[in-house]
C-alpha cells in the first residue's frame, strides 16, 4: 500500500546521514566522555563538536546548551530551574493557554507550591496578545514560557515582541521552540530570549534527546536531578552521546535546508489547504491563515469525529492526527482548540496534517482523493449531519 | 490497538442509516467524550424486527453501534434489554481499556429507544 | 596500535545485535507510541515488546517497568518519588556511603528538605553489615536505597538479607542495579526489592536509556516530571523507541550468557588480581576478595597517583578509570574508596579494570606487560617512595 | 584534554630525581587535591645551576614539575622567583580549567625550596 506520511509534528524518521553519525558514536566513538583515556576523549569530542552545531544552528554559544533527554525535559528543567533560583525575587509565572502539557502542566504544578499563575487567553487563531501579556506582568512575576510556534494549529506566536516586554521589566522569558525548529528560523538572540527548548525526534533526529538553552548569566539552577558532574553539573547523568551527536547533526542540517525547503513545503501546505477547503464543505482551517509554520495545516470537519476520520486514513495509508477527546488518554478534547473557542463538538473533527521532506504534490492528492470519500461515508453515518 | 473484529465493524457497520416511521428512536450521548449515537427500532409484537443506528464518535463508538445493532435485530425487547456494555465489548473480542467506555454508548441508545418505545406505548 | 578497553563499568561499545533493533526503529519503526495510525502502531508494539524483554531479565511484570533516560534519571525517579508520596507516614531514608552519586545526592538533597537521613558506613571492603541496617530502620523510616554491586570496587551486598528486613518493617527497599544487571542474576523476586535501578549502557546497549522496576502496588508516584501521559502517566516526553527497544535486546542478551560470561570473565579477571599482586609490590586490592562482580578488579597502588597511571596505560592502548581526586571535577578522591577507610594517599593511587565481552586472557598479559614498567617508572619519580 | 607539551612533559619529565647534597629543597602538598611535590637546588652565586624535583600527583602535575624546572635552571634566585604559576602553564601551551591549580604546586615547590635555601644562609 501507498504510505503517505503526513504526521511529522508527531515525531520524523532519522535522517540517514544522522542515522550516520549516531550509528559511529554506537561502536566506535562509545567512550564515555568522563573518561580521561581514548575511548573517552573520543567521546568527549563528539560531544564538544556536537554541542558547537547546535549552538550555532540557534546562534547561541556552545558553553550555553545544555542536552537533556528531551523537549519534555528541556521545558521542566528550564521552569523548575528559574523558579527555584528566583523565588526569593517573586512568585509569579506567565504562559499561554496553548502550550504543550510540558510546559503547562509543569507551571500547574509550581502552581501548587505557593507561586502564582497567570495563563493568557489566545485569539481564535491562537494567538496571544502581546497586549494581555504587558498587562500581565507585574513586580512579582519572574518568568514569562510562551512557545515559539504551536503543536496542535501551527500558529507562531510574537516572541520577539513579548521577550523585548519581558526584557524591558526584568523578567526572563523562556520559549518552547520544539515545534519552530527547522522550520522557520529559530536564533535566539533575534527572538531575544533567555531560554529556549528544543527537541531531536521533531527535525529529523532520534527521540530522547533535546537540548535546553540558557543564556549565560541566566538566574537558573539545575533543580531536577542529582547525580555526577555532566553538563558541568547542569545536568546529571552519563551524556547520551550517540544520541546528542546525531541532534548536533540534525540540527546542522535543519539550517542549511531550512529556506528551500521551507518554500517547497508552504507550496504543498497552500495547496493542501486549499484544496481541502475547495473540495469538503463544512470544513473550518485551524490557527492562523499566515502566521503560521509552512508545514502545518490544521481543520476542523463538522459532524465527524477525529478518530474515525484518523482510522480510516490509515486504511487508505495516510497518516495523520487529530486533536479529538477519542485520541487522547485523558478522554478530553485538545486543551488548545478549546482555548481558540472552538467548541467540544467542532473541537472533536480536529484534523491535524504536518508535511515533511518526503511529502510532494503527488501526496496532497493521493490525500485529497481519499478524504473526500471518507468524509463523506462518515458524515452519512452521522446523527449530526443536517443533510 | 482495535481488534480484527472491531475493525471489520468500523469499515463495514451494519445497519447504518435511519428509519422513518421508527416506534422507538433513543438518542444518548456520551458523557466521558462527548461522543453521540441514535439508534431507531421498528418492533412487531414485542420483537425488534429492523435497527438502525447513526454515530458521531471514535472507531470504537461505531463498531460498538454497529454491534449491539446486529445482536439486538430478532431479539424481544427483555432479552434486547439485558445486552449489556460488557456483552457487546465481548462479541467485539474486546476493546482497548481505555475505550470500554465507548461500549456503553451503545447499550445506552438501544435501551434509550426501547424506552421510547414504551413511552409511547403507556 | 593494540587497545585494550577495561573500563566496562564507565561504559560499553554497543553490540551488533543491539544495534541492529536500534536502527531499525530509527527508520523503519519510527512512528511515535502516541500515534494512532500504522507508523505509530509499529512504535507501540517495539515499545512493548522491549517492556516484556526487560521485565522478562528481571522476573518482573510488563506494567511494573518504567522507562527512564538513564540510571541516573531512575534513581532520582525512585527515591524522590518515593519520599513525596510517602511523607505523611515518615521522613527517614537511609542509604550507605558508597552508592553512586545518583543516589547519594538525591538522598542528600532530601536531607536539605526536611528528611532525615542515615548514611550507613562500609566495612574495609566496602560492605554494607545487614546488622547496622537493622539497627538504623526506625518507625519514621520509609525507604531504604543500597545498590547491588558497587561501581569503584565491584562489592555485591546482600540485598536479599536487607530487603527482607525492610519488608519485615513495611519499610521500600529500592536497589540500583545498574553495575550488577548482566554481570550476577538480578530478579527483582528473589532480591525481595520494590524499586530496581538499571542503565542500558553499562550492558552493551546505549548510553541515554535506562528503566526504573516498580513491584505493582508501591507507593510511589512520579514526582520529576510533567508533561504528556506517557508510560501511563508516570514518565512524561515522547518515548526513546530506539533507545528502550535497544535496551530490551540488550536485557535479554545479556541475561541470556550470563552464566557463561560470568565463568569465562572470573577467569580472566582471578588471573588480573593474581597476576598484578604478583608482579607489583606494595598494591593492595580493593572491594571484597569474593562477593565481587566477575568482571571487576580494582587496585590501590602505593607512592603514585591514578591519574598518571591511567596516562600512562593510555599510551600503551589500554584504557581504565581511577576513583582518584586528579580524575574527578571536584578534586575529592572518591568516596567510595574513602569510606572503605583507606587513607588519602592511598586512594589517590587506584585503579580500575572492568572486563567485557571482548577482552581475553592475552589482555591479561598486555596489561602486566605494561604496566610493571609504568608503576616502576612512576615510583622512581615519586617523593613518597621509600626506596 | 592536556596539550601536547603538557603530554612531552609528562611522558619525557625533564630532571627527575633527587640532589644528595641539595643547598635547598621545597617539599608542598597541594591542598586542593592532595598532591605533593619536592624540588632539589643547586646553587652557585645566587644562580640555580642544578634542580631536580620528584611528584606524586597527576600528569598536569608531573609535567608542571618537569617544565618548572627546565625555566628555573640557569636563573639567578630572585628570577626564579618571579616564575609564577601562570607563566608555568602557559609555557605548556595551557592546561584544562580545572587543572590549573595544579601548576600551583610546581612554582609553590620551587619558590619553597628558594625559601629553603635562604633561610639556611641565614
Ligand atoms: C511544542 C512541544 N513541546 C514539547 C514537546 C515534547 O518534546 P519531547 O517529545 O521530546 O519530550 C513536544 C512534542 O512532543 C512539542 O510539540
Ligand atoms: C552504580 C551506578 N548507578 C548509576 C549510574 C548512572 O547511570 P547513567 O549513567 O545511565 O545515568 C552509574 C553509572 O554511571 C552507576 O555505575
Ligand atoms: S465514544 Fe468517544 S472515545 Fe469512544
Ligand atoms: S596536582 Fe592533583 S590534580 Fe593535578
Amino acid at each position: 500500500m501507498r504510505r503517505v506520511y503526513m504526521d511529522h509534528s508527531a515525531t520524523t524518521p532519522v535522517r540517514p546521514e544522522v542515522v550516520e553519525v549516531m550509528l559511529n558514536c554506537l561502536t566506535e566513538k562509545f567512550g564515555n566522555p568522563s573518561s580521561l583515556h581514548y575511548f573517552g576523549r573520543l567521546g568527549r569530542r563528539a560531544l564538544d563538536e556536537a554541542r558547537e552545531k547546535v549552538a550555532n544552528a540557534i546562534g547561541a554559544k556552545p558553553e550555553e546548551i545544555v542536552f537533556t533527554s528531551g523537549g519534555t525535559e528541556a521545558d521542566n528543567m528550564a521552569i523548575h530551574g528559574v523558579a527555584m533560583l528566583n523565588q526569593n525575587r517573586g512568585n509569579h509565572i506567565i504562559t499561554s493557554a496553548v502550550e504543550h502539557h510540558a510546559v503547562l502542566n509543569t507551571v500547574k504544578a509550581l502552581g501548587k507550591q505557593g507561586f502564582t499563575v497567570t495563563i493568557l487567553p489566545v485569539d481564535k487563531y491562537g494567538m496571544v496578545s502581546v497586549e494581555d501579556l504587558a498587562n500581565a506582568i507585574t513586580d512579582k512575576t519572574i518568568l514569562i514560557t510562551i512557545m515559539h510556534a504551536n503543536n496542535e494549529v501551527g500558529t507562531v506566536q510574537p516572541i520577539k515582541e513579548m521577550a523585548a516586554l519581558a526584557k524591558a521589566k526584568g523578567v526572563l522569558f523562556h520559549t518552547d521552540a520544539v515545534q519552530s525548529m527547522g522550520k522557520i528560523p529559530v536564533n535566539v538572540d533575534e527572538l531575544g530570549v533567555d531560554l529556549l527548548t528544543i527537541s531531536g525526534h521533531k527535525i529529523y533526529g532520534p527521540k530522547g534527546v533535546g537540548a535546553l538553552y540558557i543564556r549565560k548569566g541566566t538566574r537558573w539552577r539545575q533543580s531536577l536531578f542529582h547525580g555526577g558532574a555532566q553538563e558541568r553539573l547542569r545536568r546529571a547523568g552519563t551524556e547520551n552521546v550517540p544520541g546528542i551527536v546525531a541532534l548536533g547533526k540534525a540540527c546542522e542540517l535543519a539550517v542549511q535546508e531550512l529556506d528551500k525547503e521551507a518554500v517547497r513545503l508552504t507550496g504543498i501546505r497552500d495547496k493542501l489547504i486549499q484544496e481541502v477547503m475547495e473540495k469538503i464543505a463544512d470544513v473550518r482551517l485551524t490557527g492562523h491563515p499566515t502566521k503560521r509554520l509552512p508545514n502545518h495545516a490544521s481543520f476542523c470537519f463538522e459532524f465527524i469525529e477525529g478518530e474515525s476520520m484518523l482510522l480510516s486514513m490509515d486504511m487508505k495509508g495516510i497518516a495523520a492526527s487529530s486533536g479529538s477527546a477519542c485520541t487522547s488518554g485523558s478522554l478530553e478534547p485538545s486543551h488548545v482548540l478549546l482555548a481558540m473557542g472552538i467548541p467540544h463538538e467542532l473541537a472533536h473533527g480536529s484534523i491535524r496534517l504536518t508535511l515533511g521532506r518526503d511529502n510532494t504534490m503527488e501526496d496532497v492528492d493521493y490525500f485529497i482523493e481519499n478524504m473526500v470519500p471518507i468524509v463523506e461515508r462518515l458524515r452519512a453515518m452521522s446523527p449530526l449531519n443536517p443533510d | 490497538m482495535y481488534s480484527e473484529k472491531v475493525m471489520d465493524h468500523f469499515e463495514n457497520p451494519r445497519n447504518v442509516g435511519e428509519i422513518a416511521d421508527a416506534d422507538g428512536v433513543g438518542l444518548v450521548g456520551n458523557p466521558t467524550c462527548g461522543d453521540i449515537m441514535k439508534i431507531y427500532l421498528k418492533i412487531d409484537n414485542d420483537v425488534i424486527t429492523d435497527i438502525k443506528f447513526k454515530t458521531f464518535g471514535c472507531g470504537a463508538a461505531i463498531a460498538t453501534s454497529s454491534m449491539v445493532t446486529e445482536m439486538a435485530k430478532g431479539k424481544t425487547l427483555d432479552e434486547a434489554l439485558r445486552l449489556s456494555n460488557q456483552s457487546v465489548a465481548e462479541a467485539l473480542d474486546g476493546l482497548p481499556p481505555q475505550k470500554m467506555h465507548c461500549s456503553n454508548l451503545a447499550a445506552d441508545a438501544l435501551h434509550a429507544a426501547i424506552d421510547n418505545y414504551r413511552e409511547k406505548q403507556k
